[in-house]
């Protein structure tokens, strides 16, 4: 198997922040953040087929938590209002310039019924993953990690949680976590080295809130219809609204 | 649905080809045990009679080369006769029965990855969706095609049911590495390898829930690749081919 | 040394009718036959699985008949020189030998600096073991076996040289004491060369122009 | 020139040894070494089996966060064991055993040489031997654990394994060259240096086999050496000669050109791997013979007829690897083919085993340790050879094939088969090696428990196999079938640990004798083969002067000879 392109990034990660890393890097100074960016992605066209997972065949302690309710895989989920759910969004360029706090505790992703909870999330660089498993069967939980370490662990029932601990930004694109166990299984982690990220969610709506002033690349990621991205540039106490369609016009 | 009884010999034979293996194989240990005792026997025999003692001596040529060539030869002849007699005929029959097309057989692909197997039935309409490797992705494991209709309302499920009594054809690939289907109670294992599609033939001559397993080191997950087997009448097939329809939800579109 | 005179290091063994270095490097070679005979009927067995039209003649894949034909008459032309040095030193003539065994490891030498360069050329274009045919990216084993196969082939040329050397600069000091032993050593080196010039006779063809 | 040697320094007598007596002790230690890491990680195996899911006493705790889980095992782990341990049973433990020690130290005694042909070359396969092992045993510090893939390493999952399957290719092909240099020096040690009179129907059965032994590995292992340049090339130039088109891993393509074909692996590796089997089996039956002909007291019944058949079956063994191979969807003709090889095969094995036990007849049979040893091999391997029969035949290999069945009828070729034979050359030939005889006492325990446990340990796996229970599962009881002889499992392990306390009074034999035994005579079995014309321990050079044969070996209890042994370095006046 060929392993020279993950190498290769792998070298430049290493190299790039730290010629980066010679420009100055200020603390943040929460008193600044008075911009807001919120902003919904759309979904125009016919909507691709799911189909429904049948667990019980495989494992049956997997189906017994849904019930006889069958689960559709996460990967395009339309809301009702016609918009994408489980699209990363992030501040791509802009806030290089402060170093922000790590927040409290780490990003959780946990397996509940054979299914990873969340679906897509991100987390700040520095944070640990904490995998968790709240079935009663075993999980092998895989990370197809691109720019950090990759990672293939075992998780037998009630084993504690396994902690993940990542040392770069790894969200363009969001690196992949599957259980080889239960191949259906299947998330994504983006990991950013500032706060101004969000997932889009039931009204798929999203909000970068606290920004500083200035101008920013935001960028759109969905596991199957790739990236977009928009520039913005925005003033103290502003508040711009954006929008993204997908799939992309070609 | 019996429980199936399981002991510390064969386990249930539900196909109407598993009473050829059951037999020889019966009969090649009953062969086995016959011989191992024999040996047994004679050596035990040699080791308290010509133990060494005072006054009793070793004999530079006891037996004559003519003697007990005929054990040399009656284990040739017997190996023989069990090869000629018992194993090509049923190879041979096993064989055949995969080279013809029987009457009217229900059709699965089965798609082995790690480390899950996942079972594909053509749906209402009875034929296949068009399928290939560069359709595989997470939300499509059965490799389908999104832009063929005809695979629309094909079932994919990740446990296999069969109706009794009905020949059942299973085309075997694999996605990523050698996998073996094994399905001990139907006497039958065939590799799956990957880059080609083997095709196996079965009937099933009783009802019940078994296991299907994988017996090729496969990875990781290697042990826990397995699905359920499940033998239904006919009715019970069809009903169950109805509720999987009806999970696809085309109806209320 | 500490090792005992062994017999049949210089008279031939009555039985085999040669000596034990020269038994040892003819099983030496069977096995050789076998490495490189599976290697071959692996080629075989992947290019009969292959469709035709992902498998390329030599010539279409970019591989040069000219310089595959030099290499062929400098590893021919090494195998006379390695013959000569023998002879010569059986006349006795260590001079001789020197020269003769000398443009033995030369052609080598040769043979393995063109290796290279076809190598360089083939890397230049892009084209690397793990590439396909016609495409870079189709389901072709052609380069790869070609780089694995001449390879290995080099690697035998290189050790082959290797050894001559040390035959050639130290090795020679016993041509004082047991000159009959120096000579049988000499044959040998020159069996296992000849047969590291028999496979490139096959390698060539089998490569360049089928 | 070479009468007056020089004494050596440390170094040159026991690290860069050229003596083929100390090079065969250094096989024989380090093959005892690799023997027990093997057996310890199968112990940990067993524990996993018997206690799926429980954390493992004792070490536990001290194992890689990788490895176990709170204690308890996890799959990576426990294929890594798979594979090692197969790996090192096989390549690192009884053939540098059986060939390595047994054969470089007693072959040129026995034929009257007074060193291996080429005693360097003898050097450097024992370096080559030991480094390949030392890559093999490192590979587990890898990040990613040793080589997982089984010892058969199948691709494609062994191409797109961890970095340790690397070691595992690397150590191998440096093992393989150790084999290729041994194999021609033993060919060329018996071809040319018998001693005088010594014809080739008088050497003893254990060089007999060491010699077919000999032609096996050097026409078998090169296979697998092309095979693992291949399987490297794959792993680490990105060839694609064992990968199909379109796979896809863990739901992603697989970043290479394909068109290769996995069971190019198989052909190759088993092309070599069943020859391997016999490399396995036959320095074993020699030394049997050996034992045998000595402590029956008369000679072997049909030398020559077991000579016919080795040679017979050392050429068949290249004609049947596809039986391994049923399961991949080869053609009828094809499987009808080996079928009738492997039949015809079992052949000559029988053959050997019945003259061996024919042997017993007629004779005063003296019940020392190897003795015992040696009569327990005959019904242990014959259990082997007989459940080797249904898995020969197609239709019944379909269903037993990778079964607990097949590791049952392998292990009882190996285990309480080669390693009893082992077991009873180092009882054997101890005091030709250190001048003193084994304790007996302490020799007919290891013996008893040992019988007793290789029996709880393989017997029950063919009844796990019949039942249906597939190989290489990390937790059996998964399925219904297999939770059904889980017990089974239990007593499989317990045996395995009380086997592991059943060598302890071997160890303790092994040692103490060395020093406190009494100096054994220059003859002490009366045996008539001519490593016993040397003094004991032999010194370099081995003959104070060389021997002449006279008569086969054998001669026990000729008619009208004045004692029950008649050696072949003694002249007959008849």
């Amino acid at each position: 198997m060929d392993k020279r392109p993950i190498l290769v990034a792998a070298c430049l990660v290493v190299l790039l922040p730290a010629m980066g890393g010679s420009e100055d890097v200020k603390p943040w100074d929460p008193a600044l953040g008075t911009a807001t960016i919120t902003g919904s992605v759309k979904f125009e066209g016919k909507k691709p087929r799911m189909r429904p997972i049948d667990m019980a065949g495989a494992d049956e302690k997997c189906a017994e938590l849904h019930g006889g309710k069958r689960l559709k895989p996460e990967t395009v989920v339309v809301n009702d209002n016609g918009t994408l759910r489980n699209v990363f969004v992030w501040v791509k360029k802009g806030v290089e310039g402060w170093s922000f706090p790590l927040p409290e505790g780490n990003a959780l992703l946990n397996q509940k019924g054979c299914w990873y909870l969340p679906h897509v999330q991100g987390m700040r660089k520095g944070q640990s993953l904490a995998v968790r498993t709240s079935d009663p069967t075993a999980h092998n939980v895989h990370g197809y990690a691109k720019v950090n370490r990759p990672f293939n662990r075992s998780q037998p029932p009630g084993a504690a949680d396994i902690m993940i601990q990542m040392r770069r930004d790894e969200a363009g694109p969001p690196m992949k976590v599957k259980c080889d166990i239960h191949p259906w299984m299947n998330a994504f982690v983006a990991v950013v080295d500032h706060p101004y990220f969000a997932v889009t969610g039931p009204d798929g709506s999203f909000e970068l809130a606290n920004l500083p002033p200035g101008t920013y690349t935001i960028e759109v990621w969905h596991e199957k219809y790739d990236v977009m991205e928009q520039t913005v540039t925005i003033a103290d106490n502003e508040s711009q609204t954006l929008e993204f369609t997908y799939p992309k016009k070609k | 649905m019996n429980e199936p009884q399981y002991g510390w010999w064969l386990p249930p034979n539900v196909s109407v080809s598993g009473d050829e293996v059951d037999n020889l194989l019966n009969i090649i240990h009953w062969f086995m045990l016959v011989l191992f005792v024999g040996w047994s026997i004679f050596i035990v025999y040699c080791l308290v009679r010509f133990r060494q003692r005072p006054g009793h001596v070793a004999i530079y040529e006891p037996i004559k080369a003519a003697f007990s060539k005929w054990l040399e030869v009656g284990v040739g002849v017997a190996e023989v006769v069990v090869l000629i007699a018992l194993a090509m005929p049923a190879w041979a029959a096993i064989k055949n029965i995969n080279s013809q097309t029987p009457t009217d057989p229900l059709i699965v692909r089965v798609v082995a990855e790690q480390f899950k197997w996942l079972f594909h039935y053509p749906g209402r309409d009875g034929e296949f969706g068009r399928t290939g490797a560069e359709f595989f992705s997470d939300d499509n494991p059965a490799g389908l095609d999104p832009d063929d209709d005809v695979g629309v309302d094909d079932i994919t499920v990740r446990g296999l049911h069969i109706p009794v009594g009905r020949p059942v054809i299973v085309r075997l690939n694999s996605k990523d590495v050698i996998h073996s289907f094994k399905i001990p109670v139907m006497r039958l294992t065939q590799d799956v390898v990957p880059g080609m599609e083997i095709a196996v033939w079965m009937q099933a001559k009783d009802t019940g829930k078994f296991q299907v397993g994988c017996a090729q080191l496969c990875g990781i997950g290697h042990y826990e690749m397995k699905a359920d087997f499940v033998i239904e009448s006919p009715k019970d097939f069809q009903k169950w081919l109805d509720e999987e329809h009806a999970y696809l939800g085309l109806d209320d579109e | 040394m500490s090792t005992l005179d062994l017999p049949y290091q210089v008279e031939p063994h009555p039985l085999t009718g040669v000596t034990s270095g020269k038994l040892g490097i003819w099983l030496f070679l069977a096995s050789e036959v076998m490495l490189f005979g599976s290697l071959f009927s692996s080629y075989v067995l992947l290019r009969v699985g292959s469709p035709p039209e992902f498998w390329p003649l030599g010539i279409e894949a970019g591989l040069s008949v000219p310089i595959g034909t030099f290499n062929t008459l400098v590893l021919i032309g090494s195998s006379v020189t390695m013959v000569m040095s023998w002879a010569s030193l059986k006349m006795g003539n260590l001079g001789a030998f020197r020269r003769y065994f000398g443009a033995t490891i030369g052609l080598g030498g040769v043979f393995l600096l063109v290796k290279a360069f076809e190598y360089s050329t083939k890397f230049s274009h892009g084209i690397f073991p793990a590439v396909g045919w016609p495409e870079l990216t189709d389901p072709s084993m052609f380069y790869g076996l070609y780089f694995t196969f001449t390879g290995l082939h080099a690697l035998h040329v290189l050790l082959g040289i290797l050894v001559n050397l040390w035959l050639l600069i130290w090795g020679a000091a016993m041509w004082e004491t047991a000159p009959e032993r120096f000579a049988g050593r000499i044959e040998i080196a020159g069996l296992y060369w000849h047969f590291v010039d028999l496979v490139w006779i096959f390698l060539f063809p089998v490569l360049y122009l089928l | 020139m070479s009468e007056a040697h020089p004494e050596l320094g440390f170094w040159r007598k026991y690290v860069f040894a050229t003596d083929h007596k100390v090079i065969g002790i250094q096989y024989g230690i380090s093959a005892l070494v690799f023997l027990f890491i093997g057996f310890c990680l199968m112990m940990l195996m067993r524990w996993q089996l018997a206690y799926p899911g429980e954390a493992i006493p004792l070490i536990g705790g001290l194992l890689r966060e990788s490895w176990v889980n709170q204690g308890a095992m996890l799959p990576n782990f426990y294929n890594q064991l798979g594979a090692m341990h197969g790996t090192i049973m096989v390549f690192m433990g009884i053939v540098p055993l059986a060939v390595g020690a047994f054969g470089n130290f007693v072959v040129p005694l026995q034929i009257g040489a007074r060193d291996m042909a080429f005693p360097r070359l003898n050097m450097m396969s024992y370096q080559a031997f030991i480094i390949g092992g030392l890559v093999m045993l490192t590979s587990f510090l890898l990040p990613g654990g040793a080589a997982s893939s089984g010892w058969t390493s199948y691709a494609p999952l062994a191409v797109i394994a961890t970095t340790g399957q690397t070691f595992w290719l690397i150590g191998m092909i440096f093992l393989i060259a150790s084999s290729l240099l041994g194999a021609i020096n033993f060919i060329v040690t018996i071809v040319h240096l018998r001693a005088e009179g010594l014809t080739f129907f008088r050497l003893p059965f254990f060089v007999w086999s060491q010699l077919v032994t000999a032609f096996l590995l050097l026409l078998a292992f090169p296979a697998l050496q092309a095979a693992a340049v291949f399987q490297l090339m794959d792993r680490l130039v990105g060839t694609s000669f064992f990968l199909p088109s379109g796979l896809v891993v863990g739901g992603e393509p697989l970043a290479a050109v394909g068109g290769g074909s996995p069971l190019l692996w198989q052909h190759l590796f088993w092309f070599l791997a069943h020859p391997e089997v016999y490399v396995l089996i036959l320095p074993g039956m020699g030394i049997i013979a050996e034992v045998i002909a000595n402590n029956t007291r008369k000679p072997l019944w049909g030398y020559r007829t077991m000579v016919y058949s080795l040679l017979f079956l050392g050429f068949m063994s290249f004609t049947v690897w596809a039986h391994h191979m049923f399961l991949t969807g080869m053609g009828t003709t094809m499987s009808t083919f080996f079928q009738a090889t492997t039949m015809i095969i079992s052949i000559p094995s029988v053959i050997i085993l019945s003259c061996l036990l024919i042997t017993l007849w007629g004779g005063s049979i003296r019940f020392s340790v190897p003795m015992l040893f040696a009569l327990a091999f005959l019904p242990m391997f014959g259990i082997g050879g007989l459940t080797g029969l249904p898995l020969g035949l197609a239709v019944p290999d379909v269903y037993l094939h990778d079964s607990y069945y097949i590791i049952g009828h392998f292990h009882y070729i190996v285990a309480p088969g080669t390693i009893f034979a082992l077991f009873a050359g180092i009882y054997h030939w101890y005091p030709k090696v250190t001048g003193r005889a084994m304790n007996v006492t302490l020799g007919k325990i290891h013996f008893w428990l040992s019988f007793l446990f290789m029996n709880g340990i393989f017997m029950p796996m063919l009844f796990e196999g019949m039942a249906g229970v597939s190989r290489r599962l990390f937790d059996p009881t998964i399925y219904a079938h297999g939770a059904a002889v889980h017990g089974l499992t239990v007593m499989t392990s317990w045996s395995a640990w009380c086997l592991a306390l059943a060598q302890i009074p071997f160890v303790i034999n092994f040692f103490w004798s060395m020093r406190k035994q009494e100096r054994a005579e220059e003859n002490p079995w009366q045996a008539t083969t001519l490593e016993w014309a040397t003094p004991t321990p032999p010194p370099h050079g081995n003959f104070p002067e060389t021997p002449v044969v006279y008569c086969g070996p054998y001669e026990y209890s000729v008619p009208g000879a004045a004692r029950d042994f008649s050696p072949q370095f003694v002249k007959q006046e008849v």
